[in-house]
């Protein structure tokens, strides 16, 4: 049994994703931990306005002016770029972001992403995540393995869709699933988990291939 | 010059049942002022247009918890508990609309276009009840325009004649609504002559600024 | 017979319809000649990229980054705005310019405009005329009543249109024409010239309702 | 950084038959650099995407003369009798497009849109062979996207990591180009460290630069 903190473990893996060069958007909570382990020169993209987000700024030194898409305050990185909503998002829909880094409530073995709401209880919108699922190159989804024992990796998702079809990479505590020509496809297992491990908590059918141990 | 005008002279202007577009993303960039004095005046019926419904504590947030929105159409709502229950309670109409297709509406409510052509949101719920295009096997969503009576934006820097630079991410949606509006009003943070704006820094020109108000963002 | 330049009558007439706080956007020619008769707060448009369009600069003051959409050196006034040309067209299509003052080969009595090719002539191409005639609150066009001596107002342009049903008012060396409710309208004659004399070089028909003697 | 090329360099990237946009406006804000040294190379067979063809000895206009293009996008080619006379004798293939919807076919390539839909063209020679959907009782035409293999542009400050302030009227068409090619090199009249160029005047940013070419603008 892996003893890390499993967010640490799923943040540090979806780090090595992050390429020299990389324009990345990352989502609130989980995904926003990614960026303190990532060793590449990479971009990050906010869209709520910026280009080269940086670290959260000290106490003293913050600037109501400049925030992340939570509102929470943050800083700039040395080159830059302030725009606007529509410019963020063409950004965003036109592919030049190469990485998003999302939670989510359900994945299904179609690549099918859902992460926006859950009919009745909670419908917070789906604020950027549409468009960011739709148009960066590559979507990864960070999130633990289960909800509270359920499984969230399925046959088929039975919440509302955020996409059809849009998942390259999921990476949990457990493991990491690749879609290989578009087939659910196990890729890694983290130290500590076995092949029976996953499929036991995974309802979703997938291919096992294995490209390295960690 | 004559666009300057009192903060209650402003609550004159938006009569209850207008549709307003407010500026701001999460309350950064929103005229505070304007939004506090409008949850004051207690002005209902309203139609809101922006990003999201901010805190319950903050900008057009504290407007949804005084029900002051008859419908909101925004990108997220979530860190608004009144907004999410008066939606599950069907008290407050809410148009949800993904973040890029918000920004391009109003965009295209501005620039005189019919509409725009998305993927964003084919094969989910925000497709219901639209024209679905297809175009070299892609399937597009056809999105229309947004149009507001009143733009309430936010400036950090305005200068008398109504130029207007949003520094850092104030900008998000405020120069946008400021093209797709009736009648646009801005809040300055900072008041300065004609000319002392660098015209590349003038991000909405005075010529879409019908009136400044001129008070402090908090 | 009036003896003054008669692009010069037709230029000070057209500077009367720019009121006060219009965005106006002037085309190439005679319709630049406007400017220098404006006595209204008017801010100048110019399609190429900025707001707050000035007077030409002396010769040793020019600065090839700023031009008009001639391509032309020009200067800016007090608080002008640069942007690019999906801004500067946002503008112009989004209705936001008061009035755009432009040349044309024809217009008819339906208000159809043709003012940017001569099959198998002339085909400069529609540059953002179509977009200003689209957009525009009030399309004016400044030209001389006749080109060579044919007529140019006429039943029904014969030209490709570059809009139909656009044209609000004509101002000519002879005359003012207004469509009203979507009828041509002559609403003023021009000092020496008489209802006759606009008649007979004008085959589109038209209402008279002189408006004032100038 | 690892950006900064050559002009030799640069012309060996763009192939004989590709789409290339190039910004400008009558040449103002064009890469001239570049493009003098593509017209001594006589690269040629090339699709040319650009607001206008300049004139006769200026800019692309040059390169018009020496037939480099086999199709021509453009709003205006008025200024450039060649263009004209190759395009009544049937030498080269011309698409004439409103500026305004050139400029947003070009934002629709960047932005990922399938298309705008835009009143301007209706009724004109424009909406030949094109879908037209009527909204509210207006018709629109459905202009579709432009994208390019390679966009040439133009920058008056670029920094060493790739990003570009544009001066005054020499933005134009280059923000919108930069978005809109898969690969895309910017001249630098003015070559600045990384961090140098103010965060609100950074106006194409580095991530989508892929080559600089240092060469002062004539």
């Amino acid at each position: 049994m892996n003893t890390a903190d499993p967010k640490i473990t799923i943040a540090k893996r979806v780090a090595k994703e992050l390429k020299d060069g990389y324009m990345v958007n990352l989502g609130i909570g989980l995904p926003t931990m990614v960026a303190d382990y990532v060793e590449t020169n990479v971009t990050f993209q906010s869209e709520n306005g910026l280009l080269g987000l940086g670290p959260k700024p000290d106490d003293d030194k913050i600037d109501r002016d400049i925030s992340n898409a939570g509102g929470q305050p943050v800083t700039m990185v040395a080159g830059g770029m302030y725009f606007d909503s529509a410019y963020s998002f063409s950004l965003i829909r036109g592919g030049h972001v190469d990485a998003t880094v999302l939670g989510a409530l359900q994945v299904d073995e179609r690549a099918n992403l859902a992460n926006w709401m859950i009919p009745g209880k909670m419908v917070p919108g789906m604020g950027g995540a549409m468009d960011l699922v739709t148009g960066a190159k590559k979507v990864i989804i960070a999130m633990l393995h289960t909800s509270k024992g359920e499984p969230k990796i399925l046959k088929e998702c039975t919440l509302p869709l955020t996409a059809p079809g849009v998942v390259d990479m999921i990476v949990t505590e457990m493991c990491v699933f690749e879609f290989i020509d578009g087939v659910l496809t196990l890729t890694e297992l983290s130290p500590g988990f076995s092949l029976s491990d996953v499929k036991e908590v995974t309802p979703a059918d997938f291919t096992v291939r294995l490209v390295e141990e960690i | 010059m004559g666009k300057i005008i009192s903060i209650d002279e402003c609550i004159k202007l938006i009569e209850p049942g207008s549709v307003i577009m407010v500026g701001g993303f999460m309350g950064v960039g929103s005229p505070h002022r304007i939004i506090d004095a409008l949850f004051e005046a207690g002005t209902n019926k309203l139609t809101l247009i922006c990003n999201d419904t901010s805190m319950e504590d903050y900008g057009v947030g504290k407007m949804v918890v005084n029900r002051q929105f008859r419908r909101v159409i925004a990108s997220h709502i979530g860190l608004n508990r009144e907004s999410g229950r008066q939606l599950t309670a069907n008290e407050t109409e809410f148009e949800l609309v993904p973040q890029g297709t918000l920004a391009e509406r109003i965009r295209a409510g501005g620039a005189g276009l019919g509409g725009i052509l998305t993927p964003t949101g084919v094969g989910t719920v925000v497709e219901e009840g639209k024209q679905i295009i297809e175009i070299d096997g892609t399937k597009y969503l056809i999105e229309l325009p947004l149009r507001a009576d009143i733009a309430l934006i936010a400036g950090t820097k305005v200068d008398e004649s109504g130029n207007v630079f949003h520094a850092k991410t104030t900008r998000n949606f405020n120069p946008l609504m400021a093209m797709a509006a009736d009648l646009v009003i801005v809040e300055a943070e900072e008041l300065v002559k004609t000319g002392e704006i660098d015209p590349h820094l003038v991000m909405t020109p005075a010529t879409l600024v019908d009136y400044i108000v001129f008070g402090g963002v908090s």
